[in-house]
């Protein structure tokens, strides 16, 4: 295999660089799932460590034995010479603050005490909520300024749920910070922020830990990759050795091309839009998509186009304008109804709005597809069972069996179950609400491919990301929204990342 | 799309048998606590391991089993149905007053009973759904106001003597089973499909396990809550029947507090109270246990109160031998696959 | 004669081993089958009917000599009342009768006759009129209905000027305080209270005090109160005077006389088939009395 | 939203949620139903509203609410606790029955029965975080063993005379008002800055309102979780003391299904089932609520058995009520903010 040549061992750690966090031999199953087997990791001071590795290599779990949540079955982790207990409480005295994948913030709490969450400042025994304000401010003008602190958190998009997250990690005096995913709801400016912060606290010396899917994230602030496959150390190289190919075949071991939409034909209006207000959200959005066509949707955290893509799914009401599928109006406020029109809609946040963690992979990709799946009112399992077994092996979900809880699985792979889903029962429009957020690079661009054979196929796809990259890529037309307006409709020719971010930015 | 593979940990296609052996095993710690018990017991009370004693335990069981089939509906979604004990009283006065004091065919004073609880558990349902009351309130409500109807209907006394058919009922057997226990593991059984085997079960345990992605996968949730409801109404009529068949008589005052007795049945058989998760086998298995503490206790004699006590800790404790059969179970499955990998050829660098 | 209950077995399902009055006469019952040498089993009624029902069934599976059955509410015991009698074990009842049935004896308490004392208790104490607070037990039990009935058809009978507001209070201290409350602030003129237990007198003492009407017995603005049972805690506050009457019962003579039944029964001796054992008054005057059950218990 | 009822969800606007002020509004909307219901029935009975019968009523729902407030930690963590009542009772009859079988002083029978509420309440913390015994099962065991032990102490009879100091405790007044409603309120309101003010609190909220969360960010949610329990046990002996002042006796009888009519009234007041929402106010504004249904139910002197089904209605009333008028303020404070939008110019990035 091509990947040996880049596996070998480490390079003796440079002076200046201390190691903060040592982790050896970490060995970690479940249920029918080796995790992780006898992976050493560590993370130097001052330094950023890249941890790479494709959906369900074990990155998130190798984090969360590192913040404590999990104890190793073999194994041991130190910073700075002191072992670690599995204790998310022992991990934080020791200085590991941690960005975990999914967002766990308690909902009904504020802003401000969920970024000082089980660390309220206290003053003779009582809450001071000055000083709480305060520390939250302090954190929150470094990435998410325009965050009302007293907010509460349930209230939030899972953009600004992310950014909450991250100022929680940030406002911890900590030694070793890791973040599993921080970006994956960002837009640009947001990413640029938060990589600012991260230079300053490199600067500062601490280890930072970093995973991502964007590998031009990975090369714009690591300073090492560290790269897991099936739960095994493939290795741990600078990354002024490597190149976007080099971390591609270390991680998925052959090569990956870049995946851009060709011409297809374009077919009869399936989606159009007309008027669509909601109050206080979105303002007078029409637009139209047609079979066969692709059309991004871009802007910037909290431009609206969640809340559009709501609308039109029928999951939120809106107060004026219509919502018609190939000429049929459809009723607002039942996404049942949406879903008989022909709708399909990969949601923002798997978590809370597509999975049901405790049901299998099984029935989580068949859930919208039932009443095809009955007859003489009884459900045929073995179809079902058919149905799930072919997605799963379409979109390489990597799970012990379909009868896994789908919470089990990692985070890439929900991802793939939603799509899942929504593939299996072939609608006449899709839309796609950061429909890659979390999957790995390689899965990435089948998923791109399989877009565009759904489009030249004549499925309308409607695609909203905060990748332009992946806009730029697929996209036929790209509208672009701010402030719940659509302030731009650009063609393939007219879109560029300059034009996309102006138009989204001021237009 | 390039195909690839699944790609899977090596050498675990083979443990897949065993991860459902697994599942199945969940419901299986609370058999081994009742199988352990009825052994233990066998060895206590000579008549305990009787075909009459049995018998008498599972037909004890059957009114509770009938009313916690509906009370694992609601409480999959998420739900709770404090009514249920009234609906029972009121299904038995009418079943027996309609006839005593209207003069109706018996035969339409029980369809009459069965219609009272599924409008019971209509209204249960739109007050939670429409009103967004919550459910443990609402049911609060109708368990206060269909017990003071029962009262008012039947004057505070119970009803006798009952038509023929509840005698006939009682005295029913089945190939040698009594009628009222092969009627209850029939209707055990057909829940148990639904649950399965129908889109409308499914519903269910999407809409308890999560009522948002339930909605945006195109589950009218509403409906489902709804219907758990009258379900729930409709199965604790059926009970009132049956309790009508066994005291032989339109009992208004029976039935006091039993709705905690359900819920904790439910409850003990793995069916969570935050909704999604359980099945009818489970909720079997905890109306049988619960049946078959209290039958100890009556037979090994416990002296009074210490009763109380004794079945007290003998809940606590097949509730925690349950919880740590399954943790044990599953620290064992991994320490196997952990050795069937290491047993394998040493990994490449 | 000595030996015919000798070594037998009595199971006994008693009605609730909550109630004071029902563990006196378990004990009694327990005391006397030890001294015949018989051997016990109580079971705990808890006052349910279910439950009753199901050790009756666990009973019957047990195959005892006797069965001595106090049915919580004796028509919801009918199917297993047929079941024992399928069985063929002779059957010993108290206090409450099922509608249908073989039972060999049946011993109760004269609960109309007592009701009927209690009022007339409460017009002497009031002097024939005035508003009344009946305090009755739980709907559906025997023994309320039947104080019930007994009180208000002798008020009705005899004391056309007494006007009766029933409380339901289901036997519990907790309902009797409340519902006393609020009855008081309804109509402060209340001349005197009944209850169908001396438990739900403790509420209706605690609500008195609670509104500043607590005087005793022959002060100024005393509230008359009759009990029901003839409690340690009754005969107590008779003495004390925060009660001014209790209509007794007698557990151990029902004790006594049911047991002498089964003697009876298996001697070949003629049996009675019901025994109406008569309420006692219990006044101040005679409330130190050995009589009263509540001065034998501890 | 206080209540994650199986409602359906209102889709991203239900995810992301409403305007703060709501928040507030919230207890208010309970306050406003309780106070309409006052003005009905003040018009309705002349006697309602006098000093004497609001003093009863509030005297009535002092056991009740310092029940309550325990039970508000366990239900505020997303637990339940059936064993109050039970607990309760043991109280009460220790605190007597250690004076006069055991010849203590009452200082220290009291202290004994606080432990003893304590000590349940441990017990039930560790069973359900150290055997991860569901709460419901768990309280549902202790409370049978509780009362069970009740009885064989005290020998199913109350126990009387009590030492003099319960006597004075119920007699007591504080500037004209009832020491025991001075007392309750004291409970409640430092519980309430428990909850606000404390680590402690803040912990019991993040606990109950996302478990995963709280642990990641060090919270010991364990020991949260059993710290609730204990103050359960506790405040349910010490209402096991308000009891036996205001009967003068150890009452091993009293206080029977009062469990459901605490979380009933917790309930009521706003605090979800399902964790992490809802305070102390609220709390006592349910508690209040369903005191003055049954005020107002024996009041108005409404028929026997018919109290039940008036009441039930009430409670359904009110519940509903206090919902819809969360329901429109949220609809009229959106209308609200449209037009405070519409009057501004576009917000700039
Ligand atoms: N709690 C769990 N129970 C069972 N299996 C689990 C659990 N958590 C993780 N796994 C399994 O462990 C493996 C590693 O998962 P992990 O979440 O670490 O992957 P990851 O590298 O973070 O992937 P992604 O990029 O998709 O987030 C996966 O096969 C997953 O199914
Ligand atoms: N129900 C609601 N009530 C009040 N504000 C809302 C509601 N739903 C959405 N919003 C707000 O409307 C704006 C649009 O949010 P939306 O999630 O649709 O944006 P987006 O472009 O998809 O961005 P993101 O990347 O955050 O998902 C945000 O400011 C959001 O907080
Ligand atoms: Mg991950
Ligand atoms: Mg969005």
């Amino acid at each position: 295999m091509s990947v040996a040549e880049v596996l070998r061992p480490d390079e003796p750690a440079a002076a200046e660089c201390r190691q903060v966090l040592v982790a050896q031999g970490i060995t970690k199953s479940f249920p029918g799932v080796l995790a992780l087997d006898n992976v050493d990791f560590d993370v130097r001071s001052g330094e950023v460590t890249a941890l790479l590795g494709e959906n369900g290599a074990g990155k998130s779990t190798l984090i969360k034995m590192i913040a404590g949540f999990y104890s190793p079955d073999r194994g041991d982790i130190s910073v700075d010479g002191v072992p670690l207990h599995a204790d998310p409480a022992s991990a934080h005295r020791i200085g590991v603050a941690t960005i975990h994948q999914d967002a766990h913030l308690v909902p009904a709490m504020s802003v401000a005490e969920n970024i000082m969450l089980g660390r309220w400042p206290t003053r003779y025994g009582w809450l001071s909520v000055g000083r709480q304000r305060q520390r939250a401010l302090a954190a929150l003008a470094k990435v998410a300024p325009h965050l009302n602190p007293s907010t509460p958190a349930g209230r939030l998009s899972p953009a600004d749920q992310q950014l909450v997250e991250i100022a929680r990690a940030i406002s911890e005096d900590s030694k070793v910070l890791v973040m599993d995913e921080p970006t994956t709801s960002l837009s640009p400016p947001e990413i640029d922020r938060l990589f600012g912060v991260v230079d300053d606290l490199k600067a500062k010396g601490l280890g930072i830990v970093f995973v991502s899917h964007w590998l031009e994230e990975v090369f714009r602030i690591a300073d090492r990759v560290t790269v897991l496959r099936d739960g095994r150390l493939v290795g741990t190289r600078p990354i002024a050795e490597l190149d976007h190919d080099k971390v591609i075949r270390m991680m998925v071991g052959r090569e990956v091309r870049d995946t851009v939409a060709d011409t297809r034909p374009i077919g009869d209006v399936v989606l159009s839009v007309s008027n669509l207000s909601r109050a206080n959200v979105l303002s007078d959005i029409s637009f139209e998509v047609r079979a066969g066509e692709i059309v991004g949707m871009s802007g910037l955290v909290g431009a609206g186009r969640s809340e559009l893509a709501a609308c039109i799914f029928g999951i939120d009401p809106y107060d004026g304008g219509s919502v018609t599928i190939a000429g049929e109006a459809i009723a607002p406020n039942d996404p049942k109804a949406a879903i008989e029109a022909g709708i399909g809609l990969v949601p923002e946040d798997r978590r809370k709005q597509a999975l049901v963690s405790l049901l299998s992979v099984r029935t989580n990709v068949t859930l919208s597809l039932l009443d095809r799946l009955t007859s003489w009112g009884l459900l045929s399992t073995t179809r079902e069972e058919e149905i799930a077994e072919r997605q799963i092996r379409a979109l390489a979900i990597k799970t012990p069996s379909s009868k896994t809880r789908v919470s089990t699985l990692s985070g890439g792979n929900q991802q793939k179950v939603v799509l899942a889903r929504w593939l299996a029962r072939r609608p006449k429009l899709l839309i796609l609400d950061e429909p890659t957020k979390g999957i790995d690079v390689g899965a990435k661009s089948e998923i791109s491919e399989l877009v565009i054979r759904l489009a030249r196929e004549g499925m309308a796809i409607l695609l909203i990301s905060s990748e332009l990259p992946e806009i730029l890529a697929l996209s036929d037309r790209v509208l672009v929204m701010r402030s719940g307006r659509i302030s731009a409709s650009l063609s393939r020719e007219q879109a560029t990342s300059e034009t996309i971010m102006s138009y989204a930015t001021t237009g | 799309m390039t195909q690839r593979a699944p790609t899977q940990p090596g050498g675990l296609a083979a443990l897949r048998g065993k991860i459902s052996f697994i599942d199945l095993m969940q419901s299986a710690g609370l058999m081994a606590v009742i199988l352990l018990g009825c052994a233990v017991m066998s060895f206590l009370s000579p008549v305990f391991a009787t075909v009459r004693n049995i018998e008498n335990v599972l037909q004890s069981a059957t009114i509770i089993a009938v009313v916690a089939i509906g009370q694992t509906f609601v409480i999959l979604v998420a739900g709770i149905d404090l009514s249920v004990a009234s609906v029972l009283v009121l299904s038995s006065v009418l079943s027996v007053g309609l006839v005593q004091f209207q003069g109706w065919p018996p035969e339409l004073a029980i369809l009459a009973a069965l219609v009272a609880g599924l409008v019971i558990g209509l209204v249960n349902g739109l007050a939670v759904t429409k009103l967004k009351i919550p459910a443990l309130i609402a049911t609060l409500a109708t368990m206060t106001i269909a017990r003071g109807l029962a009262y008012i209907y039947s004057g505070g006394t119970n009803i006798a003597p009952v038509p023929r058919i509840f005698v006939d009922l009682q005295a029913s057997r089945i190939f040698g089973v009594p009628g009222v226990i092969v009627l209850t593991l029939a209707l055990a059984l057909i829940a148990q499909i639904v649950l399965s085997r129908t889109q409308f079960g499914r519903s269910v345990y999407a809409t308890g396990g999560n009522p948002l992605a339930a909605r945006l996968a195109g589950i009218k949730t509403e409906r489902v809550i709804i219907a758990t409801f009258m379900i729930s109404g409709l199965m604790a009529a059926i009970a009132g029947l049956l309790i009508t068949a066994r005291f032989e008589a339109g009992a208004a005052t029976a039935a006091q507090g039993m709705e905690l007795a359900v819920i904790a049945a439910v409850v003990i058989g793995g069916v969570s109270l935050f909704g999604g998760e359980g099945n009818m086998g489970g909720m079997l298995l905890g109306v049988l246990l619960l049946g078959l503490v209290q039958n100890a206790v009556n037979l090994l004699n416990v002296p009074p109160n210490w009763d109380s006590v004794v079945s007290g800790l003998v809940i606590a404790a097949a509730a925690a031998l349950d919880v740590y059969r399954r943790n044990y179970l599953e620290a064992g499955m991994r320490k196997k696959v952990i050795a069937a990998k290491a047993s394998k050829p040493a990994k490449q660098p | 004669e000595d030996g015919v209950l000798k070594g037998k077995n009595l199971a006994y399902i008693a009605f609730g081993l909550q109630y004071e009055y029902q563990v006196t006469l378990v004990n009694r019952v327990k005391e006397l089958a030890a001294e015949k040498g018989m051997s016990i089993s109580v079971y705990d009624g808890k006052g349910d009917p279910s439950t009753q029902t199901t050790q009756l069934l666990d009973v019957v599976s047990k195959q005892p000599d006797i069965i001595l059955l106090n049915p919580v509410d004796a028509k919801l015991l009918q199917g297993g009342v047929r079941k024992a009698n399928e069985s063929g074990i002779p059957l010993f009842m108290l206090e409450n009768l099922p509608p249908e049935g073989e039972w060999v004896a049946y011993n109760t308490f004269d609960d109309v006759a007592g009701g009927a004392a209690g009022a007339d208790a409460i017009a002497k104490l009031i002097g024939g009129k005035g508003l009344v607070l009946e305090v009755r037990g739980a709907i559906g039990s025997g023994q309320s209905e039947k104080r019930y009935k007994g009180f208000h058809d002798q008020v009705a009978a005899k004391y056309p000027d007494i006007k009766v507001e029933t409380l339901k209070a289901e036997w519990t201290a907790d309902n009797a305080h409340t519902l006393v409350l609020d009855a008081f602030t309804r109509d402060p003129n209340v001349a005197g209270i009944w209850a169908h237990n001396d438990e739900m007198i403790r509420g209706v003492v605690s609500a008195l005090r609670q509104i500043n009407r607590l005087k005793l017995a022959g002060e100024e603005g005393h509230v008359p109160t009759v009990g029901f049972d003839g409690t340690p805690l009754g005969l107590e506050r008779i003495r004390e005077g925060t009660q001014d009457a209790d209509v007794g019962q007698n557990p151990f003579s029902m004790a006594e006389s049911i047991v002498g039944e089964m003697e009876n029964h298996f001697a070949g001796k003629p049996v009675a088939k019901e025994t109406l054992i008569q309420p006692v008054m219990i006044w101040k005057e005679n409330v130190d009395s050995p009589d009263n059950w509540g001065n034998r218990v501890n």
